[in-house]
């Protein structure tokens, strides 16, 4: 079912409005409409959820990454030095904005790992940590993984009332590899052409993936990337860079849109969740090992993933490389503890490398720009003319 | 005779400089913000015209910065304080290469490279206590002008330690040394130092080359840029007293000049006929 | 002399003598540069490294010190400058700050690592990790040790769901042997594991026994202050015979102390529970800010997580050596982070046991470990139980968010609160 | 006929009140606190003597709170503006339950019982964004007489989102609404929310009772008790006297040791009492 909409028949401006009302929707009509037709929810917090699990499970996998809301409740519920995805993401299950079945957290932070039990104490529904091993190095991972996603099927069959069957499991992958291959797709052009798609549209796009079944997604870019690429945009004299620092807390559309005032940004680390797994997962052999393997073997990588073949400065300097960046914006969440300590690493690369970055903090509920843009302006004043 | 003009509207108040082509001053205006920034932008433009007794016909460029930089309506372009600053602190110390700007609100510390870009820069955007706010604030409460604040601490002998990051806080740590007798100078003193340990805090952040500038209202204080000196073991440079708060301004001027002459190439005319290169600047209707 | 006068506050300076003569031997092995592992509290590993002789440097411990011995600024400054936030761990910062002066601490000299176990109980260990990783190109251990899965677990050994995480753990346990064996070209000794581990198995008996007899009214120690010299022994000495002997006398002396009625305080007016982290930068005056009141912390998770789990009093099995030290840090762990993730429910049974009169709830900037979750769980604890519940936010180490006067006009309130409940109570026939 | 005192030695003000035995408010008074705290406290109880023409020898127990409490010198006890709040409100509503207390550089939420003795309480510790001090913050942005802050804000039909309420930056996000060409209205009326709803997190940890009292400086400002209103969905109880609640609650404390004193045979416990030891309500 499209919970999203008939977006097949409407213009290409149309459908981006729309991805991009989704994206700031606080009331998640979408998942509404899944629930009012008789569907279950599981919210996963960030970074990464193995949603296909979900999916097989007849089970709607949403991202819970937070809103634009007042914390009137949440603060209530923890103290100051916090950054704001938590405190919004339980603001929605206290207001009953967002209304679930099941929430699962992986333990990416020392912050997060603090989410399952406040939901338990707050909701009826079942709340649970998902260990994803922290020690992707050890030889037993895969293993553990592999027995820890059984034990997630388990929780989740449970809320579903029906069991998973490995051939149910093999579908969701097929359709979620399709999802990655239409995402690989839209950040080609990012990398190529990135004036034929503006920053905050083409984050829209991927964002509303979180929020509507796979297939609806799959239709929705299938359908989309042909306008896109048929575009008739003017190349515009801006800097190329690459945007580091969104894994977890999302930036508000309007950071964006000022950051792609004076930036292309072609490539970035947002949501990247939702493109954790890099190449397409196996279909035959065991499933869960498929994506227990795909998980540690053939992932991206963040602030919040420690594995020794994946140092992250490396990392960053081979995206910079492959999206052909000059420069690169290196943002934090505020009192993200993963993000910030990422930071400094991030810079100590760059400056020995003699690439140019500029740093910055940002919040989920920023309103006023004015700092930003005053930075991203000197910057690239200073990059561009003399 | 060509002028180029430079309007820095930042949060209090609103300066405008006039240069001469030859790069001396020709007027300075200084007028309070308030919150309508065009009308203030306006009217210190004006005060400068007059007082530099040309007309705006023979003002071919003008140049923007602050953070009502967008709100002046006969700018021919815009830059951010950051990039003037850079710029007009060269007017008084060529060789500067570390600038730091302590404003009402933000600190901000720069490193430039030899033709006056910046290279790297750092704000402060996390809790007030290390802002000019917190000196006034502190000023305020102990009962004392902002002017007296200099002579004040000139007379203490050892300062109080403050340590608060929240400027309201730190106010209430003052209390605190207020009500267990520490003297006014002392607490000045201390407040002034805590404010030193941040902006240098915030320089090394960026990195220190040597020569160091520091700009701001707050450096008319001589125990300020004294303290600077202990804890950066080195020569501090200062723009002379009341022109100190035009660095923005002729920085913004003298990026106008640039961009006129820059604007002359491109047309390939002479410096003579120079008049015909104030085009845009025409536009500009009061 | 009287064997009390003998015995009572032995522990504390016999404390205090092991911790000094454990920096000093710590500077020691810096200067002929012996084979160091970096460990944390929560999950050091002690024993396997032990066997291989590692010199063994705790960096929370390092960094809380510099708090308590009043120079954490300069550390804090120094990382900063360095590039990180004010709003990160400051026991990291400090740390950092550590490793740029090459070891230089106001307790003696601090030696470069060799290798750095660290372990998920918090997730910034890891992160903290990393930079040894990039400063001193050392090889880093993680050991996974997956926790409860959700609220309301209870881990039983044996259990098909405890013996999964059981074999990972163990699994991991292997090839960190093999990574030690690797690095000090020596085999893995049992019998010296079975001596270690027994070591240990002594010190949990003991430390569980302290804790117990602090049910007591009135309390033998107070939690915050003595505890916290306690906890220390226990971390750097866990494993050895002179820990083990130390935590023996210890049990002496409070047994004494219970017995004949020996306070903590010399007027027990109030027993109170600390939950969190100590307030270093000012760790006397935040004592005595509760003590003038008559306050006497009679327990504090802190002396849970903190501890490692030792309070279990798990015992090792010396027929089964790895498998059964899989299964300790497994359980141990876990009971870390329950103390801190899902720890409504003990924490209502401690007020229950310890008859305490109020909770401190200390949340602090440098921690979201401990600190995320306290809000709620206080609002949950008091909604099952009716015991008054102070919150209390500051930091482990940084000046710049502790304010006495703030916190003073908290905690006198607090205490105002509390004598009037208590007045009433007599009042009641 | 003896009287009871209370001075509230705040931040930024300080305020006397003396009360009869019958807890009946006789005189105010209210001084800026300036560099002097101690002279701040006697000036304001000087002036409140005044205001009942009594002396000095009239009033048989002080008690001193607010944060400058241990520099009433002439002061025989200290008592946390808590614990007096808490009193103050339920004197005066006798009902309260909830007490909200919005001063200079705090915000305090306190559950209290029927005899107004603290139960529970929670304070601004970070710093203090969304105090009352951000709306003298807005008010100098903004050049508005604090008093018409309030009124100006209800005018709002669509406010906007204030972020930072740190009472420094905050005017810099003020001033770029402002250059957004934002209505003045909206934006006091975001400030005004921004402020309120960091209150919603104290209150809701103290627990939201049906009998909310608000007082402090700020409940005078109509605008936010509107907002506060809202957002609890209670009527907020508001006296006229909010700004001397504390020094009210003091002046009761005063009170109940000058009859403990009668009732028990030794002499007033209240003269005796050191400072540190602060005091305990009857």
């Amino acid at each position: 079912m499209n919970l999203l909409t008939e977006f097949d028949v409407e213009p290409l401006e149309e459908v981006l409005t729309l991805c991009r009302d989704c994206i700031e929707d606080a009331k998640f009509d979408t998942v509404r409409r899944w629930r009012e037709a008789g569907g279950k929810v599981v919210g996963h917090f960030q970074v990464y959820f193995p949603e296909e699990i979900a999916h097989a499970a007849g089970l709607l996998p949403v991202k819970v990454r937070g809103a634009q809301v007042e914390t009137q409740q949440a603060d209530s519920r923890f103290g100051s030095y916090l950054c704001s995805i938590l405190r919004t993401s339980l603001e929605l299950a206290l207001s009953d904005r967002l209304k679930l079945d099941l929430f699962v957290t992986p333990p990416i932070c020392d912050a997060a790992r603090n989410l399952a039990g406040i939901w338990a104490r707050n909701f009826s529904y079942p709340a649970q940590i998902l260990y994803l091993p922290q020690n992707p190095n050890s030889a037993h991972a895969a293993a553990y993984l592999t027995s820890e996603y059984g034990r997630l099927k388990e929780v989740i069959e449970g809320v579903a009332g029906k069991r998973v069957g490995d051939d149910d499991l093999r579908r969701s992958i097929a359709i979620f590899n399709e999802n990655r291959s239409l995402i690989r797709e839209l950040y080609a052009i990012k990398r190529e052409a990135p004036w034929l798609l503006s920053i905050e549209d083409a984050y829209a796009l991927v964002g509303v993936g979180g929020l509507i079944t796979r297939e609806e997604h799959n239709r929705l870019l299938a359908a989309q990337m042909p306008r896109i690429r048929a575009r008739s945009a003017r190349r515009q004299d801006k800097i190329r860079v690459v945007f580091e620092g969104g894994f977890c807390e999302q930036p508000p559309l309007e950071m964006l849109r000022v950051i792609g005032e004076s930036c292309y940004i072609v490539d970035d680390d947002l949501l990247i969740g939702l493109r954790w797994i890099e190449e397409e997962v196996p279909l035959g052999g065991d499933p869960l090992a498929n994506l227990a393997e795909a998980y540690l073997e053939r992932s991206s990588y963040s602030p919040v993933q420690h594995d020794l073949r994946k140092p992250k400065e490396r990392m960053l300097l081979e995206r910079i490389r492959r999206a052909g960046a000059d420069a690169v914006i290196l943002t934090a969440a505020k009192m993200c503890e993963p993000g910030l300590d990422e930071q400094v690493t991030y810079t100590k690369t760059l400056d020995a490398a003699g690439i140019p970055y500029f740093v910055s903090e940002f919040e989920e509920k920023m309103t006023s720009f004015d700092h930003l843009q005053m930075q991203l302006e000197t910057f690239a004043e200073n990059l561009l003319f003399d | 005779m060509m002028f180029t003009g430079g309007v820095d509207v930042g949060s209090t108040y609103t300066k405008v400089v006039i240069l001469r082509e030859d790069g001396r001053i020709a007027a300075k205006t200084m007028v309070a913000t308030g919150f309508r920034l065009a009308e203030a932008a306006t009217c210190a433009f004006e005060d400068a015209i007059a007082a530099a007794g040309t007309s705006e016909h023979e003002v071919a460029y003008v140049v923007s910065t602050g953070l009502g930089r967008y709100q002046v309506p006969f700018r021919d372009t815009q830059v951010t304080e950051l990039t003037a600053n850079a710029r007009g602190v060269r007017h008084f110390f060529p060789s500067t290469r570390t600038l730091l700007d302590v404003g009402a609100q933000t600190m901000k510390s720069s490193r430039l490279d030899e033709r006056g870009k910046v290279k790297a820069f750092r704000l402060t955007d996390k809790c007030a206590a290390g802002t000019g706010a917190f000196l006034e604030t502190t000023a305020r409460y102990l009962g004392y002008e902002i002017d007296e604040i200099g002579p004040l601490t000139a007379t203490s002998k050892e300062p109080v330690a403050i340590f608060a990051a929240c400027a309201v806080f730190a106010e209430s740590e003052v209390i605190n040394h207020v009500s267990s007798g520490r003297a006014p100078a002392d607490i000045m003193h201390g407040a002034i130092v805590s404010l030193a340990d941040r902006s240098v805090q915030l320089m090394k952040r960026t990195g220190i080359e040597a020569e160091i500038t520091v700009v701001g209202g707050i450096m008319r204080f001589e125990t300020m840029v004294r303290v600077m000196r202990e804890e950066l073991k080195t020569a501090v440079n200062v723009p002379p007293g009341d022109l100190a708060q035009y660095t923005g301004a002729i920085g913004a001027a003298l990026l106008a000049q640039r961009r006129l002459e820059k604007r002359c190439g491109e047309a390939g005319m002479d410096g003579s006929s120079r008049a015909a290169c104030s085009g845009s600047a025409a536009g500009f209707s009061r | 002399m009287t064997d009390q006068e003998s015995i009572v506050g032995r522990g504390a300076q016999e404390g205090s003598r092991l911790f000094r003569e454990w920096y000093g031997g710590l500077t020691a092995a810096a200067e002929r540069g012996a084979p160091t592992a970096y460990v944390f509290v929560m999950g050091s590993i002690a024993e396997i490294l032990r066997v291989f002789d590692f010199c063994m440097v705790f960096p929370e411990i390092n960094s809380l010190q510099t708090a308590v011995r009043g120079v954490a600024q300069d550390y804090l400054n120094q990382a900063e400058e360095y590039g990180y936030s004010t709003d990160i761990c400051g026991y990291l910062k400090a740390d950092v700050a550590l490793q740029l002066r090459q070891g230089a601490h106001p307790m003696g000299r601090i030696p470069k690592p060799t290798l750095a176990v660290v372990t998920n109980a918090c997730n910034t260990y890891i992160k903290w990790a990393e930079i040894w990783e990039r400063l001193h190109h050392i090889p880093i251990f993680t050991m996974d040790v997956p926790g409860a899965r959700s609220a309301g677990e209870e881990p039983r050994c044996g259990s098909e769901e405890l013996e999964r995480d059981r074999v990972y753990v163990e699994a991991q346990l292997r090839e960190l042997v093999a990574l030690c064996e690797q690095l000090t070209h020596k085999k893995l000794d049992l019998d010296r594991l079975r001596e270690v581990l027994s070591h240990t198995n002594d010190m949990s008996r003991s430390w569980r026994r302290i804790l117990e007899l602090n049910q007591t009214s009135p309390a033998v120690f107070n939690a915050l202050t003595d505890g916290t010299i306690f906890l220390g022994v226990a971390n750097a000495l866990r494993g050895t015979a002179e820990g083990g002997a130390y935590f023996r006398d210890l049990v002496e002396e409070m047994e004494l102390k219970a017995s004949r009625g020996i306070g903590a305080l010399p007027e027990e007016k109030h027993r109170l529970t600390f939950v969190g982290v100590p307030c270093y930068p000012m760790f006397r005056r935040f004592y005595e800010l509760f003590a003038e009141w008559g306050g006497v912390f009679v327990n504090s998770t802190y002396l849970s997580f903190a501890a490692g789990g030792l309070n279990l009093g798990y015992q090792y099995d010396l027929e089964r050596p790895l498998a059964s030290l899989a299964e300790g840090i497994l359980m141990s762990l876990r009971q870390s982070m329950d103390a801190m993730f899902f720890q409504d429910r003990s924490l209502v049974e401690m007020a229950q046991s310890f008859r305490v009169d109020g909770i401190v709830y200390h949340p602090i900037k440098s921690c979201r470990t401990v600190s995320t979750g306290l809000a709620d769980n206080r609002r949950a604890v008091m909604e099952r139980y009716d015991v008054p519940c102070l919150f209390i936010e500051s930091d482990m180490m940084d000046k710049r968010v502790v304010a006495e006067a703030q916190l003073k006009n908290r905690i006198d309130a607090f205490f105002e609160g509390l004598a009037s409940r208590k007045l009433r109570a007599q009042a009641r026939p | 006929m003896a009287y009871a005192a209370g001075i509230d030695v705040g931040s930024t003000q300080t305020k006397a009140v003396l009360i009869d035995e019958d807890q009946r408010i006789v005189s105010r008074a209210l001084v800026d606190t300036g560099a002097n705290v101690v002279t701040a406290a006697e000036k304001a109880f000087r002036a409140a003597l005044d205001g009942a023409s009594a002396s000095e020898e009239e009033v048989a127990f002080i008690v001193g709170t607010g944060y400058g409490r241990y520099r009433v010198t002439f002061g025989d006890a200290q008592v946390t503006e808590i614990s007096c709040h808490a009193r103050g409100a339920v004197l005066m509503f006798p009902a309260t339950q909830t007490v909200l207390d919005m001063g200079g550089q705090d915000t305090k939420a306190i559950h209290v019982d029927p005899r107004g003795e603290v139960l529970d309480f929670c304070m601004n510790d970070k710093c203090a964004a969304g105090t009352g001090r951000f709306l003298q913050a807005a008010a100098f942005a903004l050049d508005i007489p604090l008093g018409d802050l309030g009124p100006t804000a209800l005018r709002s039909k669509k406010p906007v989102q204030i972020t930072t309420t740190c009472i420094v930056f905050g005017k810099s996000e003020i001033l770029s609404w402002l250059a957004r060409g934002k209505k003045v209205e909206d934006i006091l009326m975001g400030v005004h929310r921004s402020i309120a709803v960091r209150s919603m997190g104290l209150l809701r940890r103290v627990g939201v009772e049906p009998q909310v009292t608000f007082t402090g400086g700020v409940s005078r400002n109509r605008g936010m008790v509107e907002v506060v209103q809202e957002m609890l969905g209670v009527t907020l109880n508001v006296s006229e006297e909010s700004q001397f609640m504390g020094a009210l609650g003091a002046a009761l404390f005063a009170l109940d040791h000058i009859r403990k004193s009668r009732t028990a045979t030794k002499p007033p416990v209240g003269k005796s009492l050191g400072a540190k030891e602060g005091t305990a309500p009857a």
